[in-house]
């Protein structure tokens, strides 16, 4: 059937509900209004608001509590109804959702997936357009991973909530509306698992999110020069899944990463730094990172778009490469 | 004329752990002209930025404030501008109260280079400086910490001065607040934390995000005032006893009953958590500017035609600085990159961009 | 024997919006023998971890709970191992409360991996699953929403069991309790967060960090009451009526007016903020032990040598312990890389280290 | 003079305080106690308890405090009792610290200092053992400065102060009584400059804080063995000072990162991402990164030792890097 991604996230969400009841949900508005980009539309009608829990504006309480319940057994999903917002919960995400199950010597297991919008949008401002992949990168004991598709994002929805771990789910603010037909039968996704978008020969080209369409988009332009790129979606941003990147350096040699992420501290430098130590002896050339600009995203809607990288930049870019 | 005119609030203070102050508020009839003016333009001012919204000249969020215009004007009545008001996203009206003008107001709404912020900020980012206005911050409840930092400095130059940090009904549930209140109380700042209760988080009713929506009370040990906030007289007499107060004794919370007439942002109609009864009831009953042209009127102060043709000034003034902000330029490429970093100390620092740096080795 | 008996707490309970229980506490001579050892035996054990902290054997920070034992022992008289406590890093007492043993203790103290937390958690670190011990935490005041999220679940889970949530003096100070008791407030959780009051953060007295330290009230509209915290049997009084509120009503703080007789850790010798006079008259005229000591005498219940007896008991079993976890093996380097993630969904994980995924390519 | 680092930073900081009267310092047990490790021990007598501040386990809000103070040109030093108890001070660091200069059009400026003590120290347990500089380093519109001796410790303290930037001063616990000569004379470090602490031919060893002194411990067997490693304290850890790294890497064509670091995400996958960026045309070899690990620091000795790079290892990757 033919769904949008936000509805994909909400059937994924739905389907484990309805498996497992102690699959719980809680955030801003996420019950009585359905949340503020409809992926927990109509839950609270269905499962009650013992299930699907409308929170206070307190992002450090009700993540907090989400580990709680999760150190019990539960499996609550937290939704940051913008995820920069849950910066504010930093201290609860990295020192215990991230930590728990280690400092305990492994007795409680954090079953939580902690989800929500973020990337840069149509002209949000600042604080409402962060790439904080970054930020939360460095966390010990978490998962992240990106969706890009319904079917991805249904499948990765899927697999987050039963997964043993905590698992950050990246949402894309511009990609709720994408449209796509998924399998009637039941399916997840491999939280490990990076995704092959487009096979080809000259170039690997690593992307997840939403620059996974503006590589699309470039590629169609580098197949009429005659270029050739790999495409893969890396969808798993802790940890890599080098086993997929890897066969795609030893096949082009090439390597270009295109993310929407801060250039320092992104998840691009970490790739070039795991191909680097990992696949080295098989690089014709450099890796080149394409990555949005090291600044606080601006309003002005000129600015915004030199913030993130463009397709022409990577058509550019695999032009050099390939040289 | 500026002869003194005497005004009862038409409800009463609720005050929490202090004395109210008199409900009798002393004006003039050039105050309450001004008032109505002040008022009116904001209205119109909000009214066009969400048509320049419809018409996508603005992008984003845009937060209006139509129906809270007494909180902003009748705080500034009662202060100067070397006192300090800092807010969150819905910040139009309080910068304009502040002295902002409506060309670098709609320039920023629009992304140019002459908005208050150049274009980088938008609607949630407005700041006038000068005139001690620490904006404009879009993370609820984060300001309020800024603000009694801000209240820190001003004790800490000697200055008898205070520092407004407003919030919303929402925001009164972060827990930052309760910190920086307590830090504020224990140092004795000048700093009134003012609760803007519209009675909504977006679309969350008041008490269903607070277990005790009685904001006035929530400082527990700080004392509190609960004010008509669709009252300017009110407004006004609040915020005077309040910036005597905390000189004084330390930090103290007004909270504001108001209304806000648009939803929440743009996206927002305003009409699915609430009835569109409640909001015509407000509008009807409550509304700031129609109070006080009905005081204007029944004092014989203006007539009706002299109000009505404020309002189409003001409507020219509008349109005036709309038409001149969209000949404002669009900011350059090289704008991105400035105002990251201060450049200091006499070395370069080398950006954001590590590009920058890519200099010719010797 | 187990007759009743009813004693009577030497001080009132202190009410917030609630009416306290009464004074007079029902127990039973095997009860109060049973306090007497219990409290005792935490007594010795963090006397003895003083020591091996001064040999070395243990390192970095720990925080001994002398003088606080009554809270632990008397919130365990009232409540049940399918209740659920969580606590900051001060944990070795409600550690062993909750059933822990001397010899998981020990060798977690010294980086054994017979720890509680295999030698990887260390001081503060001390949980015990199976009896709802949700640790042992090393960040001021973030156990408490973890506390109430635990509570969360026995709601989720119709248990009729509550939590205990405990903090501070210190942390009562900290923003995410205040929005963690308006969030279970509002639904209803069966929560308790317990503020252990001994007066001082680390080198901070109360006042001069809270502008108000009435603990028990800094709920504001939640109910709490103020428990003489060195009365073990007030305090198995007040934890017994506060499971009940909290089940019906939601939740409840519970101020619990204690002392800690050592520095806040081992490199605080405990004597720079406070008097050496002050310390030895709440070891005078306050000490939970001798006043149970005291009401065993008095009620002829057992003799001075019986007791002396037990006490000399708790010291051989401490030092056995000890004497077991220095034999523990220290970790192995393979411990490293467990416990960072759980392996999963019948994938691998690829682990911490990404050389581990270092595999020959085909 | 002699003294030890923590009376370095002591001294810098009244030095400054001396001569500016807009400079205070705000923390938990900062005045009346002193500091949990001395740095601003006697400065609450000497200059009252307006300008040293004590406050509450609030750092969310105090540190906000400092921020807001900042905006109207005071000069506040925050210190993080421990640097991690910071991450409750996330959203303020990176919203308001690093974003206000930006969105109010260059209106504001935030001169605040944080600092405080990170690492991994002797058993402090998960928590008060972090490497947060990866945590930070994303943060648009901050500086990063590490410091390592006494020296330094004094000049980058009042190069930090006063900057015009946020700057965010690390210091490792494990270095507070370190000893050096320093000058009588006033003089400040420039907080963009990388420190070249033994200059050297064969391979360009790029380190700071406390991992300085594992590599200078592994230098003395490599010359021994007949190596001569260059070794670079970066010091600056946002910006890069590319120019001293680049003149190095265009020697000695080789370079070993060596950082306490998280392996994800971490200064050395930046400083990777960097040199491969810029320089990669000089180098006869790829770069390696010895990290810690990517675990939450465990309690026991033992372990805690294997989570940190130890001299010997170093030794090892230099002897294959030269092969
Ligand atoms: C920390 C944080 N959480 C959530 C949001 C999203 N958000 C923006 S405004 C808002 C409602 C705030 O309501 P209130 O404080 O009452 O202010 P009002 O909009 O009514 O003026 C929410 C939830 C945010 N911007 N920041
Ligand atoms: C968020 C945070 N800030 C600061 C610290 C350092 N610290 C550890 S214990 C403590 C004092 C806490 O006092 P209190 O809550 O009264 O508990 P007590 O030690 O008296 O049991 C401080 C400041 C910390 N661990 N976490
Ligand atoms: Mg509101
Ligand atoms: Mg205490």
């Amino acid at each position: 059937h033919e769904l949008l991604l936000f509805e994909a996230l909400r059937e994924g969400l739905e389907e484990e509900m309805d498996r497992d009841p102690s699959v719980c949900v809680m955030g801003e508005d996420v019950g009585h209004y359905g949340g503020s980009y409809k992926v927990t539309k109509g839950l609270a009608d269905k499962y009650g608001d013992l299930r699907v829990l409308d929170t206070p504006i307190a992002e450090n309480a009700f993540t907090g509590m989400g580990i709680g319940a999760a150190m019990t057994g539960l499996r609550p999903i937290v939704e940051g109804m913008n995820m920069g917002f849950l910066l504010l919960a930093f201290n609860q995400i990295s020192n215990n959702c991230g930590m728990l199950h280690y400092t305990s010597g492994g007795q409680f297991k954090i079953p939580i997936v902690i989800r929500g919008p973020g990337g840069v949008g149509r002209q949000l401002g600042a604080e409402h357009s962060q790439r904080l992949e970054s930020y939360f990168q460095s966390i010990p004991g978490i998962q992240m991973v990106a969706c890009s598709t319904p079917y991805n994002a249904k499948g990765l929805m899927k697999a987050a909530i039963r997964s043993e771990n905590p698992v950050i789910l990246f949402e894309h603010v511009l990609l709720y509306n994408l449209k796509e037909r998924i399998p009637d039968e039941e399916y997840i996704c491999n939280l490990e698992e990076a995704e092959m978008v487009r096979p080809g020969e000259h170039v690997t080209i690593l992307t997840y999110s939403r620059m996974r369409y503006h590589v699309m988009q470039a590629a169609k332009t580098l197949v009429n020069k005659g270029y050739d790129p790999e495409v893969i979606d890396i969808r798993s941003l802790k940890p890599f899944d080098l086993h997929t990147i890897g066969n795609s350096v030893k096949k082009t040699h090439r390597v270009l990463i295109v993310e929407e992420c801060m250039r320092t501290g992104g998840i691009g430098a970490s790739l070039t730094a795991a191909i680097t130590e990992n696949f080295n002896d098989y690089l014709d050339a450099p890796i080149v990172c394409l990555s949005s600009q090291d600044v606080p995203t601006p309003y002005a809607g000129t600015l915004e778009e030199w913030t993130v990288v463009q397709p022409a930049q990577i058509v550019t870019a695999v032009e050099q490469l390939c040289q | 004329s500026t002869d003194p005119l005497t005004i009862e609030t038409s409800v009463p203070f609720t005050p929490h752990l202090v004395d109210a102050p008199s409900r009798s508020v002393d004006t003039s009839p050039q105050e309450l002209l001004t008032f109505f003016r002040d008022m009116a333009m904001m209205r119109r001012m909000e009214i066009a930025a969400d048509s320049l919204y419809k018409a996508k000249l603005i992008r984003g969020f845009c937060h209006l404030y139509d129906g809270q215009e007494a909180v902003a004007i009748g705080m500034e009545a009662a202060i100067t501008k070397k006192d300090s008001i800092i807010t969150a996203y819905r910040d139009h009206c309080t910068y304009i109260g502040r002295g902002g003008t409506l060309l670098e107001m709609f320039s920023e709404l629009m992304g140019r280079r002459d908005g208050c912020s150049k274009g980088k900020g938008g609607s949630m980012h407005f700041y006038k400086k000068e005139n001690r206005f620490y904006g404009g911050h879009g993370i609820v409840g984060a300001q309020v910490p800024l603000g009694c930092g801000i209240a820190f400095a001003q004790k800490y130059n000697k200055e008898d001065t205070v520092t407004f940090a407003m919030y919303g009904d929402g925001a009164a549930n972060q827990g930052q607040l309760f910190e920086a209140l307590n830090i504020s109380a224990l140092w004795d700042l000048p700093v009134i934390l003012v609760c803007e209760n519209n009675h909504y988080g977006m679309g969350t009713a008041e008490w269903r995000a607070a277990k005790s929506p009685a904001y006035y009370k929530r400082g527990d040990y700080v004392p509190g005032l609960k004010v008509d906030g669709m009252d300017v007289l009110a407004v006004k007499q609040a915020c005077r006893f309040a910036k005597e107060h905390v000189l004084k004794n330390g930090p103290m919370i007004l909270e504001m009953d108001t209304y806000r007439y648009h939803g929440h942002s743009m996206s927002d109609p305003g009409s699915t958590y609430r009835t569109r009864d409640e909001i015509s009831g407000v509008r009807q009953e409550r509304d700031p500017i129609e109070r006080v042209r009905k005081l204007i009127l029944s004092h014989d102060l203006a007539t009706e035609k002299e109000l009505k043709d404020i309002e189409k000034e003001l409507r020219k003034e509008v349109d005036d600085a709309i038409a001149k902000a969209k000949e404002s330029p669009m900011p350059d490429p090289s704008d991105l990159f400035t105002n990251v970093y201060v450049k200091g100390l006499g070395t370069e620092s080398f950006g954001a961009d590590r590009k920058e740096v890519r200099t010719v080795l010797p």
